[in-house]
Formats: structure tokens, C-alpha cells, sequence
């Protein structure tokens, strides 16, 4: 049980809250949470957004009953979490690009502040797309040399594949798909973040099954991150 | 601390609480979350003789107060699980079942004859999983298939022997009672009930598989009616499940009549149950002044 | 507004949206809140050919997702319902259901007869009720035995029956068979799960017969299987029920096969959930464009 | 919908709810209340405390799942109630007592109100038997001739039936029947408050019976108010 400390609402249905505590967690790692007892059955699983001395946040993006139930949270209500789970991104180096479609930027901001202190990156870049309008590009602004930002196109549009050496990408899988297909041939490595329906979170009861080439992976426990070449789209 | 021991024939369970098949893995998840030697005993995940890949499409889905699931029986095969799971179970103090499936009676065999050469402590028949295309439930809707595949399993291993029942079997009692004429060492209940969602928007089925199987707390009325009626028709004991996710839920069961309890879905809810529910049973039988689980069991 | 319209048989409704039996009296309490003439129809409390007092004890229990209740049949008689409620039912402009419950086959053939001089729409066979201790569910479980009640029930009158199946049968696809081969203009289902609940204080049954019937949230995912399931066994139209409470789950057993639907548990969460219900369906035609509920029924 | 003016703790696990709008009332009556979607499913029978041009009140015990969550609301939160139900206690005249035992008083308080605005009521006492301690002696003075409450004891003993011309009471119906039988064959009408499990509150369930001489009456509709020599106790 911990208490929240904030819960704001950003507009475009997305949210932000922090949970007050000392959480572990690396970047592209997840919290399976749950504010309610009975209802709904299972918990959510939702990525770090940051960490810090006070305590972890989560960007969530109101879209059932789960999300909706933590949107309806006060300061010093209760919460539930468990974690870290996941493998989360690697730590690279040379020139790394991040790219975020909709609540894909979700674990991008802690991303890209544990990836911005690595000793051997030389160039962060973030790139967003957004269906409505702009958001949270200082917060990124902050530990990426540059920030972009993409309203109602289509992101990978924006993307030269060769500026980089690795591309972390998280959102729809038609857009990680995309990036996967740019990079085909070439030496950037995409990794991408894949989004299934968990039950356990942890590896044990296979519900999570992500298809890669390697055959059946958990997206929880062996993801949500995979080499994006690995993985089959759905 | 009070006495939470049980016996189930001769298999002698530190605690009734045990984590149920195809929830809780092969254990080594939730150990590294709590020391799972504090539960009375774990059932693997269903295994058959050969690995096998599951299902496609979405595997698990909501309901008001449950899961359905679509896995069918994804696992490593017998084999896969020897090799890298058996010893790390039976490093442990608890209970294990290991529970198998199959598509035919052949592989049913195969599989048990393979597992009964291995340190195991009871073999859980799973005639009822409702995911998968071949074999799984159907052996355990009707009185005379299920016969059948009991009497020669039986045959097959010297191990103690659990046949795990569907709910969805066309006489859940009739099964039970052809399970112990052929000579089971005990049943287990229920399993997952046949059970389907849709998707209205998109006009679609939501499992590949059309049907899928419900567990979680929707069913425990049901399934604790269930494991009474069986209890009052066999003699041989019964683990019995369905929706529990609590110690009160756990205690109904015991008083309907079983030996001890599997718990499933409620993992999902908290991965700590099962040391939950342990806590409230002894805390329950002190209020109670209960010595023994044998002084309610049944009761009802 | 769409086009609702729906029919069963030859009978129509203006919509699909009926009140399940039991849970809406004849109408009249429901009438004081909302116009009820706005519904397709309804589905009086089982009636029986005497007067009944019903279940003592506890005759309702909360669960997870659902009730479990134990009314026992409790009714004025036929005779009772004629005088005081047919012609509350017959001023209303809604398809009048009348659900005839029985302990022997006797009580329903006179039961039938009776209520058959009257002006009703259609006879709700109920051969699936688990709370009465004679008759009721014992009718729907076997084949044979509901075979010879639909058989003789069929010769006795001329109104449209529609056969009320239990989701406990041995095999519900097969005695929907058996209605549709003995003449039954249609079934609906299910009435409730058979289920049970115990206070582990008291250590004694919650209800007094034992066991109750389970219906709500909790049981739609196995209904709409069992929907599904028979839609695609049977040619005669289906009224679908179990659990419904919103549009969705309307249009989930619409898409499975439904003629139309009940709704029985709801009320007790909102009373007005008819009409809720109706208005979502009807939304839901206008934003995908679906000129009738045929378009749609059955597609999975 | 409505909303919540307050919620009070008062102690003994009471809690007072006021709820804002026009609503309607007779002493004795009730509303069906839940303050949540789905879970628990059935809505709770709630006695009207009090109706003023405010809202309506309520006084609750929390027991389970359902007034539990009453206890969470906090101002501004909504609230579902349908109602009033139920028949009420009935206009008489004379002298008229009230006996309350536990959250049995919280119909008492609207029938204090109402009774003693009565024309030919010329005295109104109240008695309320509490476990722990006293409460709400202040509130029900407003318009009762004497209020005495009876604290770890049994109510009963201190009511004298040949004073009254009528007694209403609510609470365990071992109180209630004790009460009856005190005025069996003696000018006092006593008239009780039964408390069943309901599930439509309006009389089309039938879940709710209450045995009585006349047969089986519905609780939510015919009751909860009976003439006490009437019903059969469990
Ligand atoms: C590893 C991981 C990290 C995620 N991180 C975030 C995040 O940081 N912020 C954020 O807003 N969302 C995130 N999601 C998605 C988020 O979990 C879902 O939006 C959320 O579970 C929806 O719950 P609901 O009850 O509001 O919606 P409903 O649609 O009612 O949920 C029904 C069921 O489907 C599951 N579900 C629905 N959508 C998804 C989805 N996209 N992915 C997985 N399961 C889903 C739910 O968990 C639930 O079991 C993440 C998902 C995964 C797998
Ligand atoms: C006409 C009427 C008026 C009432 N007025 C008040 C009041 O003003 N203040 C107050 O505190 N309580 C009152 N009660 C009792 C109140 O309804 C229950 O305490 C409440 O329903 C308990 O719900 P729960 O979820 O907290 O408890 P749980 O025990 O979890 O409830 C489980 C189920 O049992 C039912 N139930 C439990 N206790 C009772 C009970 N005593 N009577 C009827 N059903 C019960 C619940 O409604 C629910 O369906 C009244 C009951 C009735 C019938
Ligand atoms: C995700 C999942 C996987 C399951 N896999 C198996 C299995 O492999 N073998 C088996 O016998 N039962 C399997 N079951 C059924 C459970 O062991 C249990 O019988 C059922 O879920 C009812 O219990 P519960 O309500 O506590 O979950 C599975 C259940 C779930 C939810
Ligand atoms: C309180 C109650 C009484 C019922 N009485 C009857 C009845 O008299 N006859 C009948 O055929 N079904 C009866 N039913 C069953 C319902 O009509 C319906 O089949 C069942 O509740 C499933 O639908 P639901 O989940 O929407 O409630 C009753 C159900 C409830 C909850
Ligand atoms: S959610 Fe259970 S294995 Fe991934
Ligand atoms: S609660 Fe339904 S009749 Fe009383």
C-alpha cells in the first residue's frame, strides 16, 4: 500500500500521478498497480514515467475501468503496486533516438534520463507524435538535445534511420513495425516496447505470449522489450 | 500458530493451501517474490508430452468478477520441464503436484509414464482443460470416456493420482464417482468453465478458439456447490478450487467437504495470497479454538 | 431513433428488451417508476397452478458478481394472477409472457390449460427452476424427461411456448434439440446456476434448501456460451438471458444468436436498466449504420 | 445522481450522511442507496434519518462491503438513491413512544420530527439503547417530551407500556418482540420495523418476505413498518 502524492490531469485524456516511497526500477520497466479491491479483477500494468527521491509516477491514458479508477484518485488515497517487472531497455551508447507514439512517451521521460547519463551516448534525441496537440516537450527537453514533436502525422515520417546508432521506440505496433522495417539492413538497432494484456505480470501464467523468432516469448518477463527485428507484428 | 496439517491419503501437506495449475508456473516467478515453501503444495502448469506452442490471438479477458483464459496448455513438454524444473522443485519442502495433459489417450500415457520416473509427489489427470482443439476436456464430459482414460492411467503409475473435473462434464458427480472405481487416489475441482466474449464493435469473437475457459471469484458459488455434491458421492478425498481469493473462501470449501484447496486467478490479484489465506485459516482456528481442519470438514 | 422492431416467430416486439421472470413481478411496481410500455415485453413471476408460500430462511445472497436467491416460486396461483394482474397486463401495449413453473407434470398441464383461455402472448415453460424441491429444474436436466414434458405440454395448448432451459442440464444443446423436435416455438435461457453458500461462523448453509440459484454479471460469460452453443444447434429463435446489464452484453447475445434478450438481475442494480438498455442498443444501430437487428444477430 | 453535503463520523462505527436535493419522505420510510457501479451489485435499504430543505440524511452503521464504502464519501462525491419506499409508520394520536435499539434509531429521528407535529400527539418519548455509549440525545430533544437512553443494558426494561398509547420501534427483532409481548392484551399498539435483505426494494422480488398472520408480506413494500402482534419473529 502507498499513498499518492499527486494525480493531474494533462489533457488528451492523459494523466500523471505520483506515488509517494523509495521505488526501484530502470528504464522501460513496469508496476502492475491496482487502487480498488474487487473490481476490476486484474491489475494494470503501466511503465515507469520517473523516478525520483520522492517517489515514482506513472503517464496514463484514461481508456476503461482501471484507468478511469486511478484517474479518480485524491492526494494521500491508497494504491497498490508491484514491481519492477520487465526487462526494460538496454544501456547503449553513440547516438540514440527515442520515439513515442501517443502514451508510447510514457516511458520515454525516465528513459531518457537514465540513457542521457550513460557515459557513452553521445546524442539523445526524442521524437513524439501526438494526435491532438503538443505536450511535455520541456519535460523531455530537459535531458534530450532535442526535442520533436509531431501533431496528427505520422511520426516515423519524421525519423532519418541513419542518425543513429539505436532507436527505443514505444506505441502503436504498426508504428514500431515501421521503424523495424526502416532499419531493415541497416546498423541501427530498433528496440522496440510491446504492449499485451497481462494477468500475473511476473512469467507464470503465460497470457502475455509475445511471437518472435526465438518462438514464444513473455512480454512481461522477457519484454516488453525486444530487438525489434525479433519480433513477429500482429 | 495453529496445526494446519493435512492429509490427503497418505501425502501429508504442511498447510491445505495450494497454487493452482497454469497460474503459479512451475513456481520459480512467485519464489523470488515470497518463499513459497510456506505453501502447502503447487501444482505446475498443465505439461504434455511434447512442448507446445498455446494459442494465438488475445489469451485473457475480463469479466465482472473473473478471467478467461485461452493459453491451451502452452508448455515446455515433460521433457523441457525434467530438465529444467523438476530439480528446482524438488529442492523445495512443498507438495508437488504435477499436472498433465494431452491430446490423446497416447500422449496421456506417454506423459505420465515419463513423470512417473521422476521424484513427483501426485499426478494431477487434467481430463479438463476447455482450450484446447484435441482431447483435454473432452475425456471428462462423459461417464465412459472418462472411465476409460482413469482405468488406464491408473494402470500406468504407481504415483498417487488426482483427476482434475470440469464443470462443464455433463455429471460432474458421475465423473467423480468413475474415478474412484478405477481407483484415483482423489479429484480435484473445478476446473475452468466453457465460456465466450464478443467483441460488439468490431463483430468479432474475441478468442481464436470462439470459447475459452472462466476462472476467478464469478465461479465460486458454483464451484463450491459442485465440490459439496461430490464430496457427499465419493469417499476419496478432494482438492477443490474455483474462485477462491480469500481464507473464508477457502473455509466454505473445507466445510463443503475438501481435504484442501488450489488457488488460481486470486495470484493475479495478489501475488502474496497464498500466505494470505494461510494466515486467516490459523487465525481463524484460533478464534474457533480448532485444532484440526478434520473438525469442519465436511461439515455442511 | 432505429428501427427495434424484432420478431419471434410470428409475434412482435418493438423492441428486444424483456423483463426476466422473478425479477419484475407483473409489472405493476415497475410501472409506478417508468412506463414499462416502452419495454418489448415482460416475463411474469412463475406461476404455478396453486397459490405457493415459497422458501423459508434466506432467499437472497450477494457473491462476487452476482445474487444467488431462493425465492422458491412464491405466487398467487394462476387463478390469483387472472383476477388481480391479467388485465393490468393486457391494457399494456408489451408482449405478456406468462412463466408456469410446477412440481408434477400434472400441475403444469393444468397450469397450461388454464392460463391458456387467457390473452397472452406466449407460455415460458420453466423447466429449470432450482429452488423448489419437486418438479421445477428436475424437468430440464435429462433429455428424456424434458422430451415428455414439451410433448404434452405442446398438445395442451395452442399459444406460443417458448421451453425455459437450465444451464445445469446434462447437455443443454440437446434439450433444446428435444424442444425444437417436440414443437416448442422457441427456448430461452438460462435460469440460474445451481450454487451455494456457507457461513463459516455459524458453519452452517446460507440457505435453508442447501442450494440456490446464481444469476448476474457473474454468469454471463457461460451464458452466452450456452447461447451461442444453441443458436447454432436449433432453427427456432432463442431468448437470451444471464447477466445482461448493459447494451453490450444485449448486443453480445444479439451477435450469439438472440432473438431478443432478458433481463432479470439488473433491476436490482438500477430500475430503469430497460429502458437504459433500449436506448443503448438503439444508439449503437444509428452509429454503425444497422437498419435491423437481423443484420446482426447470429454473426459470430 | 446526487451529491454528498457531508459525512460525519460519530463513533460506535456510526456515520451520518447528508445528501443534497428535494427529496420526498414519510417517517419510516427508505431509499435504496449504492455509491458505486458494480460492485457490491445490489443497491442498500437505508432508513431516511432525517429530511430538511437541504437534502435528506441518513445514519448508518458500517458493517460490510457496501456501507463501507458509504464511509469513503467525501463532499462533492455522488450518490444513487431511489426511494422512498416502503410504508412508513403510521399518524396516530394519544401518548407515543419510540424505542430504538442500536442503528434502530435511525428511523427515529424523522419520526420524532414528524410525530411530534402531529395534532392530537400529547407526548412523545424516545428511548434508545446504545452498546457503548450515548449519542444523539441533544438531536432527538429537539422534539421528543424525554429522551432517555440506555447504555451496555436492555432498553427494554425501562419502557413502561401502559404510559403510551402507541410504541414504534426499531432495532433487533429480539427487542422488538419483547416489546410486543409486554403490550400483549393491553391497550398499547406496538408497531415494528423490520429489517430484511432486499433486492428490488419495491415489492416485485419477492426476496424479502416477512411471515405474518395474514401470510407472507413483502418487507420493501407492504412493511417495513407491521403491527408488531402480526409478525412472526425468527
Ligand atoms: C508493459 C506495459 C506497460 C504499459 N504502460 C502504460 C503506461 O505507462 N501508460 C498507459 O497509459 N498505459 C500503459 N499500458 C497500457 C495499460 O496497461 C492499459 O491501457 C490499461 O491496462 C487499460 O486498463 P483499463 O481498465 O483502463 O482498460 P480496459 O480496456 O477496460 O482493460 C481491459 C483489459 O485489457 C487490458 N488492456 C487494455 N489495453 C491494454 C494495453 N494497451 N496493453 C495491455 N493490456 C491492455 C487491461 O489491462 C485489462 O486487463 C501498458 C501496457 C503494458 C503491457
Ligand atoms: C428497510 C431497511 C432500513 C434500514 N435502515 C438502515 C439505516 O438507516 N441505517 C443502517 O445502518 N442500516 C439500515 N439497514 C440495514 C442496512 O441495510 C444494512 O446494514 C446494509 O445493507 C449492510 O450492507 P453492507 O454491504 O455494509 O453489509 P453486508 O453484510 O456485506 O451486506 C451483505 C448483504 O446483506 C444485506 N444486509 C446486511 N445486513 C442487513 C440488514 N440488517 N438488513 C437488511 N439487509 C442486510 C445487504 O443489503 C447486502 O445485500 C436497513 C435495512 C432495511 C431492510
Ligand atoms: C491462466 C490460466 C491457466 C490455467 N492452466 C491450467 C492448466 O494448465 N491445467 C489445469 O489443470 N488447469 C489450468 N487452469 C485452471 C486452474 O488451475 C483452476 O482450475 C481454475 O482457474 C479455477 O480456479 P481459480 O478460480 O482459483 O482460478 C488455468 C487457469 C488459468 C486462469
Ligand atoms: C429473484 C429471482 C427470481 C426468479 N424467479 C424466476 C421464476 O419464477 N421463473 C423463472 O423462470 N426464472 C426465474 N428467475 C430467473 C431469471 O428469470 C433469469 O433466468 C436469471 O436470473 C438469469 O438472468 P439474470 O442474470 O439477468 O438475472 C429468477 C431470478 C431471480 C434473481
Ligand atoms: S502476464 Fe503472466 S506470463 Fe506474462
Ligand atoms: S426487495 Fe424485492 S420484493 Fe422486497
Amino acid at each position: 500500500m502507498a499513498k499518492i502524492i499527486s494525480n493531474k490531469y494533462l489533457g488528451q485524456d492523459i494523466h500523471v500521478m505520483k506515488i509517494e516511497g523509495n521505488f526501484k526500477g530502470e528504464m522501460g520497466q513496469f508496476y502492475m498497480v491496482r487502487s480498488w479491491d474487487n473490481y476490476p479483477v486484474l491489475s494494470r500494468p503501466l511503465s515507469i514515467h520517473d523516478i525520483d527521491d520522492e517517489g515514482i509516477s506513472f503517464l496514463y491514458r484514461v481508456v476503461g475501468d482501471g484507468t478511469k479508477n486511478f484517474s479518480k484518485l485524491e492526494v494521500n488515497d491508497e494504491i497498490k503496486l508491484e514491481g519492477p517487472y520487465g526487462n526494460g531497455f538496454p544501456k547503449v551508447e553513440g547516438k540514440v533516438l527515442l520515439v513515442g507514439g501517443g502514451m508510447g512517451v510514457a516511458p520515454l521521460y525516465l528513459t531518457a534520463k537514465r540513457v542521457s547519463k550513460l557515459e557513452d551516448v553521445e546524442k539523445l534525441d526524442v521524437f513524439m507524435g501526438f494526435r491532438e496537440k503538443e505536450m511535455l516537450k520541456g519535460e523531455y527537453e530537459k535531458y534530450a538535445d532535442n526535442v520533436h514533436i509531431n501533431v496528427g502525422g505520422i511520426i516515423t515520417d519524421d525519423v532519418d534511420v541513419d542518425k543513429y546508432d539505436y532507436i527505443f521506440t514505444c506505441g502503436p505496433e504498426i508504428m514500431m513495425e515501421k521503424l523495424v522495417k526502416m532499419a531493415k539492413g541497416k546498423d541501427t538497432k530498433v528496440y522496440v516496447s510491446i504492449e499485451k494484456r497481462m494477468a500475473c505480470g511476473i512469467g507464470a501464467c503465460l497470457v502475455c505470449t509475445c511471437k518472435t523468432k526465438d518462438g514464444n516469448k513473455k512480454t512481461c518477463k522477457d519484454g516488453p522489450v525486444f530487438l525489434g527485428e525479433d519480433v513477429f507484428y500482429e | 500458530m495453529s496445526n494446519l496439517e493435512v492429509k490427503f491419503k497418505d501425502i501429508k501437506f504442511k498447510n491445505p493451501v495450494i497454487m493452482a495449475s497454469g497460474t503459479f508456473g512451475f513456481g520459480r516467478e512467485y519464489n523470488e517474490i515470497y518463499d513459497i515453501e510456506k505453501l502447502g503444495g503447487i501444482s505446475t502448469k498443465g505439461l504434455t508430452i511434447n512442448k507446445k506452442e498455446g494459442n494465438d490471438g488475445i489469451r485473457i479477458w475480463e469479466t465482472s468478477s473473473g478471467i478467461m483464459n485461452s493459453v491451451g496448455l502452452e508448455n515446455p513438454g515433460i521433457k523441457g520441464f525434467i530438465e529444467n524444473d523438476m530439480k528446482f522443485l524438488n529442492d523445495l519442502d512443498l507438495v508437488t503436484i504435477v499436472n498433465i495433459g494431452g491430446a490423446t489417450l497416447q500422449d496421456y500415457i506417454d506423459a505420465v509414464k515419463l513423470i512417473s520416473k521422476e521424484n513427483v509427489d501426485i499426478i494431477e489427470l487434467n481430463i479438463s482443460c476447455p482450450n484446447v482443439k484435441a482431447g483435454g476436456m473432452a475425456f471428462g464430459i462423459e461417464k465412459e470416456s472418462a472411465r476409460k482414460i482413469v482405468r488406464i492411467i491408473r494402470k500406468t503409475t504407481s504415483l498417487p493420482l488426482v483427476v482434475k473435473l470440469s464443470p462443464n462434464a455433463r455429471n460432474i458427480v458421475e465423473i467423480a464417482k468413475v474415478c474412484e472405481e478405477e481407483g484415483a487416489d482423489g479429484v480435484s475441482l473445478v476446473n475452468t468453465f466453457k465460456a465466450m466474449a464478443i467483441d460488439i464493435n468490431k463483430r468479432k469473437n474475441i478468442f481464436n478458439n470462439t470459447y475459452a475457459g472462466l476462472s476467478g471469484p464469478a465461479i465460486k458459488p458454483i464451484a463450491l456447490r459442485m465440490v459439496h455434491e461430490v464430496s457427499k458421492a465419493v469417499n476419496i478425498p478432494i482438492m477443490a478450487m474455483g474462485g477462491i481469493t480469500n481464507y473464508k473462501d477457502a473455509l466454505e470449501f473445507i466445510m463443503a467437504g475438501a481435504t484442501c484447496i488450489h488457488v488460481g486467478t486470486a495470484n493475479f490479484i495478489n501475488p502474496k495470497i497464498g500466505l494470505e489465506i494461510i494466515k486467516g485459516i490459523d487465525e481463524y482456528m484460533e478464534r474457533e479454538n480448532i485444532k484440526s481442519l478434520d473438525e469442519i470438514r465436511g461439515i455442511i
